[in-house]
């Protein structure tokens, strides 16, 4: 089954948003949701769809009642939770309602957790403020609760501290502290979005079933068109506090009716890997070989022990190539990344940037060596200075290697040009750009230093997922023009599959597959790799053709 | 948790009335009643002007440290009201030819350990203490012997009459003779001694004795005062309280406040200004406790230019009123006076002669005029304030703008009273860590003679700071010491105090006094210069 | 931890011999001779330069340091050169005045500044957000003496409700304790009511913009469990390290207040040695305030295991 | 967000130096005391200008006397006029206060900046530091004073060094942090040499913190000034502070407490709006500093 395709035409409305508008307090407010509807009926799943700014998240806080106060406040509309209008309820009546009646969910399980107390108790006190029951009832109801969401050794980990546990228990915690009362309504912001693909897919499925079994209706909101496919019944798109579009979730995917769907849609990256490019004879541009760093946290008096980040690694790259690191959290993509760019010392091994190892090469023999590979970072917001100018950091590179002022303020005009930005945006300062503008002025500074390699950590990964295809695109056409080789580094198969010649699968700091992204991920060979794979929500569905994927692409899934 | 509490006992049972009182007008915060009254009127609690620190009284002058002594130590010979000298421990003789002095030991006398006073104990005391003050080394360098020629007896031979000798030995202050034990007077002169047992009115008692805040004394219960009624430092020391503490407020406003409050018995000096709080209260006496007071005084350096110039001085005493700084020392009239008298005025030797500019509030424009004459190059006059002595603080102060207004250039140099003391004595130029003139105050009985007034001196090198080289003022002395019968001494005193200011070796800058002020139920206190706790009483 | 508890100790070693070290040459460097107080005015340079001697200040320096570094090692903190009484007695007499005074006051600062810093966050932005700041700032901006000669007039002059001044042990008499010790706890309280309220506050705001605090929220938590369960002791760290470093300006209000109280403790001995140059006892002086402040600061490392379980040693 | 096509200025380029965050207002508090603490400053300044008296000049026979119309706060206990005192003494107060958080936050900064880079000299510097942070500041303070004499400069020094460590913590705390920064990183892998990341990268982002942290120490030099003066390690009383006003009014406090009053009054008032301008600055700057500034 493609989709959960359910009819809930019958069902009774759970909740109702009319006409919602939300706005900036103060004497200038901001309109940040316009007169938005939503229905939800029980048993029902909603997802709010949108980039960032959209508003969704604003829309969930609105239901609980837990708008910030002073910053934002509610200016029109209703809210009705079966009926009864929850902002003509007072504090202490929406606190008695929450929990019980709504409860909610949210993105980051570790910080939503009290880091202080054990997640047992910071389940009891649901029970507490809102129940009279005995200690003995409370603990059986704990229990029970932690058993449906599938904790394993409930004993131990109701004694635990969140940061005792992984990700993935932790938002089960989440979970199970917001169904404890069995509310009509759930609100899950961005559940999954912190958690590895693997984690992610269990946890979309756990929210399922308990909906199944609780008959709970659900608010799900995400930016991952993925998810949407595999959790959604109807479908809410939203744009700059607007609902652009809302269907249900098959009539969504196959025929979205406004634009903006639709170029929504067309943006998220295919699993199809691209076609591949004919083979490159010349000599690598990057070789490692070997690469081992080892984090020692031992030392005197102390207990500790070696955490090995990577072990062994090898790989190279090719002038005009794009070599993909895949992997999820802590499977020490990124230490490749730094030792590679030698941010960090590694252990042992070599990386050969043309005939030069400067795998073990002191600070001050490395420096000729820095302007042939260089380096995006993932953040966009910290990877400027902010107290610089483009032009200042754009040159910053080239001056430190001979160039005249001049002479780099012209090539940096140039640069500008190449990413798609104004030439005068080299006067600016870095808040005066979108991320996705300074995601672009982050590959001209790399770019600016004409390297041979440039490394791309999780280069994309923090920009919406239009951005997301325009950057994309741009690094192609790079590469295009400049035949540098790419080391990308990310956790999103889809990505990779979109630019990679090459992918290496790393698990545990080791590399378990290295192959052709065509083959990586059409018939990968390593069971890890395949959990990977199967895991990527949406796998079945090509978003940007409003189709399924043809049968011979998924046939391995 | 363990609380030491030996130190404060003392304290305590001397407020408890107070605190009784007081925690009756706190009912809200504890409540009234204490089980600590019973034994109030025994114990004094005393504010002394300073901290007792050093508890050895031949090494040091601390006024704080000699009466200290006169708590716990005895004297031979003491003087009276009228500085006649008046047996005490011992009476005494002397000899046709001025040249044997022959002292007895009275019946009775004990140490606080138990052991009887011996004529050995005194010598060995008069020896460590000839090694220290100034008059006794004018006694030791004359000399012939000084033995114990029985347990009760003590007889010292002189190689040349010297009158002066009892008078040396009777003197109140600084230094007095006090009598320890053989063993601890056996210590070096230049150690400070570690065992504090004497023979006097009162015991150390040592446990509770914490330096610079507060030192506890008792009873002695076996001393035997003599019969003759007490009269200053002589006559019958006889202790009506069992025990006294003195305790030190490093604040004066704290100070008032514990004795307005009750808190405390006695305060040994008042600052004058702040008298009307404690006029105001009806439960206290403000009195003058010792009616010569104190000299103030200036002294300047012979050694470096300007004031190794003779006109030069002269010009700076010119240019100095007494009014101006007794008025910002003192303030209230009544507690100060001009005097120009070196040996003080009230006493024996006063004389004025030379001193009529500083009287009548200086004369700038005389003293401008001479400065030219003398020709000053503008040399700066490093002049040393300390900061932290309250009665030093105004002086510095009034006479450079004196200075400076007639011309002066003067440097003020502000720095504590440690760096002070230790400066004084460096003989430096001015520019190299030196200096030229600084202030400090004295006692009356203590600069009442030229035998002990230490400014007095003019040898140079070995004189007091500032090392004036005046062989006529030393022929002075000399005469003074050879002149026979008071008339003599007197007229012998008058060309001193005349050379003195003609030369300007130091510039009186007049007499203040200082008050006490004592709680209405201490009765009975001897009015003299040296603070001393027998006879006073305390009722209810 | 217990490895920790050693490393710490340990790290303490240089610390503390750089302060002896750097202490001790200070001192020696300063112009003014112990010798010349002992002596008084009318002493000679000889019988100054002969004291000198028996006070073993005529040694080289090197010697001189040797010789109290080996001293101190067997624990001989030396001899007051004023008063020739053992620096140890000094300080066994001293120290309990200031240890019970700066420990009252501390509780009593947590117990008053907790509270109104918990308040001012909660109520962040109203009338009693800004009072309490008010305060705070205050307490900042007046120095410490006139604070305390404020309580004086207005507590023990006028109403007459306490003692002006004075200590009396506990040992002796709790009540007397007490009563002579609330004023000087209140004026050194001030400036530390001031520090820690403002912290907590600090601290509180930041916590309540965290995720978990919404998550209680959404849970329906009633709002005092929010602030004091929750927020509170998210809060603690930073307020337990304020505590600690505020610490330092506890002994520097010791050193006024007991001026101003008339208290025999500690900060005055030093003060008073400092100014009469008895070096042995600036010395001990010096390095004990010093190790205090190491210790408790220690102490207060140590304590954070207690709020956060995330912190480990 | 769109880009907002803006004007360079060179206002700009300091307010893009110390990031102010959009839409920021001054609240009623900190305007008043901007108001408050300029008409200090410029009372102060030009004291001279304007008082009736020399602050030096005594009269011995006009000494503690109540205001009146030749003194308009009454005199001192030297006859001096105190209103003149104030406002003459208020000048070396500020300057003490002043100079204290400049040479501090100056002498921090470097010390800072090496330590904050530098692993080897970190361990050495750091302990050094450790030793001055655990000796109480106070008693530093009198003995430094005590070695040098209580002249104006020395009180500064004396007030200056126990001020250091903290300056350079912060520092140091500051560059660590933002050594993490990627913009750094990017800097490194840029080939920029150690000293020009230091300098250009690191160093400003320290400046937001030190003007903070140089308000508090200001505030604190001018607090501490007055407590030396109590203690009878501060300036001479030749020249005036509102310390050594207080300290030589302290004990006619019952009879005489303008003595007290007055000095106490201005310099409450400037610690006041200098302590409410500095925690503006810090809720302006960088709300995070809430937690380094322990």
């Amino acid at each position: 089954m493609l989709f959960r395709n359910r009819h809930f035409d019958d069902k009774p409305v759970a909740l109702e948003i009319l006409g919602l508008s939300v706005a900036t307090a103060g004497d200038d407010p901001v309109p940040i949701l316009n007169a938005i509807d939503v229905t939800i009926r029980e048993g029902e799943t909603v997802c709010l769809v949108g980039e960032s700014g959209s508003g969704k998240s604003v829309t969930s806080l609105a239901v609980m009642g837990l708008l910030p106060k002073g910053a934002l406040e509610v200016t029109a509309g209703r809210i009705e939770l079966e009926g009864q209008n929850l902002l003509d309820l007072d504090a202490s009546q929406m606190r008695e309602l929450r929990a019980q009646r709504i409860s909610m969910i949210f993105q980051e399980p570790m910080t939503a957790l009290n880091p202080v107390m054990k997640v047992g108790d910071q389940i009891e006190e649901v029970l507490d403020s809102h129940t009279k029951l005995p200690a003995k009832e409370k603990k059986r109801r704990v229990v029970d609760i932690m058993q449906q969401v599938h904790l394993p050794d409930v004993e131990r980990i109701y004694g635990s501290y969140p940061h005792q546990l992984s990700g993935g228990q932790r938002q089960r915690i989440m979970i199970a502290m917001a169904l404890i009362l069995e509310p009509k309504l759930l609100i899950a912001d961005e559940p999954t979005t912190a958690l590895d693909v693997t984690t992610q897919n269990q946890v979309l499925k756990l929210i399922a079933e308990l909906q199944e079994s609780h008959g709970t209706a659900v608010l799900f909101i995400t930016h991952d068109m993925g998810v949407v496919a595999e959790i959604a019944d109807t479908v809410y798109v939203m744009r700059n506090g607007d609902i652009v579009e809302s269907a249900a979730v098959e009539t969504l995917l196959r025929s979205p009716q406004k634009d903006y769907t639709r170029r929504l849609l067309e943006a998220v990256p295919s699993l199809v890997p691209r076609d591949a490019r004919p083979e490159s004879w010349a000599d690598p541009v990057l070789s490692v070989d070997g690469l081992t760093k080892i984090y020692d946290t031992r030392g005197f008096f102390k207990k500790g022990r070696e955490t090995k980040a990577a072990q062994d690694v090898k790989f190279r790259i090719k002038p005009g190539r794009t070599l993909g690191i895949v992997g999820e959290s802590g499977s020490g993509k990124s230490t490749v990344a730094r030792c590679v760019m030698r941010l960090i010392d590694p252990t042992e091994g070599r990386i050969r940037v043309g005939q030069t190892d400067i795998a073990k090469l002191a600070r001050g023999e490395l420096q000729p060596h820095r302007k042939h590979i260089q380096i995006v970072f993932q953040d966009p917001f910290r990877s400027l200075n902010p107290r610089w100018t483009v032009g200042d950091s754009l040159i910053e590179g080239p001056l430190n290697f001979g160039q005249s002022k001049a002479e780099a303020m012209k090539h940096a005009a140039e640069l500008m040009e190449l990413v798609g930005l104004p030439a005068d945006a080299l006067g600016r300062y870095p808040h005066q750009f979108s991320g996705g503008q300074r995601q672009r002025i982050a590959i001209a500074r790399a770019i600016a230093m004409r390297p041979d390699i440039l490394v791309a950590d999780e280069a994309v990964s923090a920009l919406d997922v239009s951005v997301q295809a325009q950057v994309l695109k741009l690094l192609d056409e790079l590469q295009e023009k400049l035949g540098i080789a790419i080391l990308f580094i990310t956790h999103d198969l889809r990505v990779a599959a979109q630019i990679c010649d090459e992918v290496v699968v790393m698990q545990h700091g080791r590399i378990v597959e290295h192959d052709t992204a065509e083959n990586v991920l059409s018939q990968p060979s390593h069971a890890y790799t395949r959990a990977l794979i199967e895991a990527a929500p949406g796998r079945h569905w090509d978003f940007a053709k409003f189709r399924e994927l043809s049968l011979h692409q998924t046939e391995t899934a | 948790m363990t609380f030491h509490s030996n130190g404060f006992s003392a304290l305590t049972k001397g407020r408890s009335m107070m605190l009784a009182a007081a925690l009756a007008a706190s009912t809200a915060i504890v409540p009234a009643g204490t089980a600590l009254a019973q034994d109030e009127a025994e114990t004094i609690t005393a504010v002394m002007h300073s901290g007792l620190r050093v508890l050895d009284p031949i090494i040091t002058t601390a006024h704080i440290t000699r009466n200290h002594g006169y708590m716990i130590y005895d004297v031979l010979i003491a003087v009276n009201e009228n500085f006649e000298v008046q047996p005490q421990m011992a009476d005494f003789e002397v000899s046709e030819d001025g040249l044997t002095y022959t002292f007895t030991l009275r019946d009775g006398l004990m140490f606080h350990d138990g052991e009887p006073v011996t004529a050995a104990d005194a010598v060995a005391s008069l020896k460590r203490w000839g090694e220290r003050d100034s008059g006794g080394q004018l006694i030791f360098d004359v000399t012939a012997s000084l033995e114990a020629t029985d347990d009760k007896t003590v007889t010292w031979t002189l190689n040349e009459p010297f009158t002066p000798l009892l008078d040396i030995v009777a003197k109140q202050s600084a230094v007095p003779p006090f009598i320890m034990p053989a063993r601890i007077a056996e210590t070096s002169a230049d150690e400070a001694i570690t065992e504090y047992v004497g023979s006097g009115p009162f015991t150390f008692v040592e446990e509770e004795f914490e330096p610079g805040v507060s030192v506890t004394y008792e009873k002695f219960a076996d001393y035997v005062p003599r019969e003759e009624p007490a009269d200053w430092m002589a006559g019958g020391k006889v202790v009506n309280v069992d025990r006294v503490v003195w305790t030190t407020m490093p604040d004066a406003q704290t100070a008032i406040n514990a004795l307005v409050s009750g808190e405390i018995d006695y305060l040994e000096q008042a600052q004058i200004d702040l008298l009307p709080i404690l006029q105001a209260s009806p439960d206290l006496t403000v009195e003058v406790r010792d009616p010569l007071g104190f000299q103030t005084m200036g002294r300047m350096n012979f050694k470096y230019p300007p004031f190794d110039d003779e006109k030069i001085r002269q010009a700076a005493l010119m240019a100095i009123s007494q009014e101006n700084v007794l008025a910002t020392l003192v303030g209230n009239p009544e507690y100060y006076s001009l005097c120009g008298a070196i040996f003080g005025c009230g006493t024996p030797l006063a004389d004025e002669t030379g001193s009529d500019t500083l009287k009548s509030g200086g004369d700038a424009e005389a003293a401008r005029a001479l400065l030219e004459e003398a020709g000053y190059d503008n040399t700066p006059v490093v002049l040393m304030q300390p900061t932290d002595v309250v009665t030093l603080t105004a002086q510095p102060v009034v006479v450079a703008q004196a200075l400076r207004d007639a011309g002066f250039n003067v440097d003020m140099q502000a720095m504590d009273w440690q760096t002070l003391v230790t400066r004084r004595a460096s003989q430096s130029a001015p520019a190299d860590g030196g200096w030229n003139i600084f202030f400090t105050n004295w006692s009356v009985p203590e600069i009442s003679s030229p035998l002990i007034n230490p400014m007095v001196n003019g040898r140079g090198d070995d004189a007091w700071f500032g090392w004036p080289e005046d062989p006529a003022l030393e022929e002075l002395r000399a005469e003074f010491i050879a002149a026979d019968g008071a008339e003599a001494q007197a007229e012998v005193a008058q060309r001193i105090q005349a050379h003195v200011l003609e030369t300007v070796n130091y510039i009186p800058l007049g007499q203040y006094l200082t008050v006490q002020a004592r709680s209405n139920k201490m009765v009975d206190m001897i009015q003299q210069p040296v603070p001393v706790f027998w006879q006073v009483d305390k009722t209810e | 931890m217990l490895g920790y508890v050693i490393r710490r100790i340990l790290a303490v070693i240089p610390v503390m011999v750089i302060v002896a070290i750097f202490v001790f040459l200070l001192l020696r460097l300063t112009p003014g001779d112990p010798a010349a107080i002992i002596a008084g005015d009318s002493a000679t340079p000889a019988q100054l330069e002969r004291i000198r001697e028996s006070l073993g200040l005529s040694e080289p320096l090197h010697v001189q340091f040797v010789t109290w570094v080996g001293n101190l090692a067997q624990g001989d903190l030396g001899t007051s050169i004023i008063s020739s009484q053992p620096v140890t007695r000094l300080i066994g007499q001293r120290i309990w005045p200031t240890l019970q005074i700066g420990t009252l006051t501390i509780l009593l600062s947590v117990l008053i500044a907790v509270p109104l810093g918990v308040l001012a966050a909660w109520r962040h932005r109203t009338w009693i957000d800004y009072a309490v700041m008010t305060f705070s700032v205050l307490g900042f901006s007046i120095p410490v003496f006139v604070i305390g000669y404020l309580f004086i007039k207005l507590f023990a002059i006028d109403l007459r409700w306490l003692p002006v001044q004075g200590y009396t042990s506990p040992s002796e008499s709790v009540q007397g304790f007490l009563s002579r010790a609330i004023l000087p706890c209140l004026t050194l309280a001030t400036i530390y009511v001031a520090l820690i309220a403002r912290m907590t506050r600090a601290s509180l705001l930041e916590v309540l913009g965290e995720d978990y605090v919404r998550t209680a929220r959404a849970k329906g938590v009633k709002e005092h469990i929010v602030l004091f369960r929750h927020a509170l002791r998210n809060a603690a760290v930073p307020i337990m390290t304020i505590i600690g470093t505020g610490f330092a300006l506890l002994i520097s209000g010791v050193v006024v207040t007991e001026s101003v109280f008339n208290i025999p403790g500690i900060g005055r001995l030093t003060v008073d040695a400092i100014l009469a140059r008895d070096y042995p006892v600036i010395q001990a002086m010096i390095l004990l305030t010093s190790a205090i402040y190491v210790f408790v600061n220690l102490l207060i490392d140590l304590s954070y295991t207690l709020f956060d379980p995330r912190i480990r040693y | 967000m769109a880009a907002q096509p803006q004007p360079t200025s060179a206002m700009q380029v300091v307010l893009g130096a110390i990031q102010l965050p959009r839409n920021w207002r001054l609240g009623f508090g900190p305007i008043l005391a901007a108001i408050v603490l300029a008409l200090i400053v410029i009372a102060t300044a030009s004291a001279y200008l304007y008082v009736p008296h020399n602050p030096m000049s005594m009269d011995a026979l006009q000494r503690l006397k109540g205001p009146s119309e030749t003194y308009w706060l009454g005199t001192d206990p030297y006859g001096r006029d105190l209103f003149s005192r104030v406002m003459v003494g208020g000048q070396v107060s500020l300057l003490i206060g002043i100079g204290a958080a400049i040479v501090s936050v100056l002498i921090g900064l470097l010390i800072g900046l090496v330590s904050g880079f530098f692993r080897l000299a970190d361990a050495i510097i750091m302990r050094v530091m450790d030793a001055l942070m655990a000796i109480p500041s106070i008693l530093l303070a009198i003995a430094l004073v005590a070695l040098n004499g209580p002249s104006l400069w020395s009180v500064i020094f004396a007030i200056t060094i126990p001020e250091i460590p903290r300056v350079v913590r912060l520092v140091r705390s500051v560059v660590l942090s933002a050594r993490e920064e990627p913009y750094v990183e990017a800097a490194i892998a840029l080939g920029s040499s150690m000293p020009k990341i230091l300098w250009k990268h690191l160093m400003p982002n320290t400046l937001a913190p030190l003007i903070v942290q140089g308000t508090y120490i200001c505030a604190s030099a001018i607090l501490t000034e007055a407590i030396l003066s109590f203690l009878g390690a501060g300036v001479s009383t030749e020249i005036p502070t509102w310390g050594n006003i207080m300290a030589e009014g302290r004990i006619f406090f019952q009879i005489k407490p303008e003595l007290i009053f007055w000095p106490g009054l201005m310099l409450s008032l400037c610690i006041l709006s200098i302590n409410l301008l500095g925690d503006t600055a810090r809720d302006l700057l960088d709300p995070r500093l809430k937690k380094r500034e322990a």
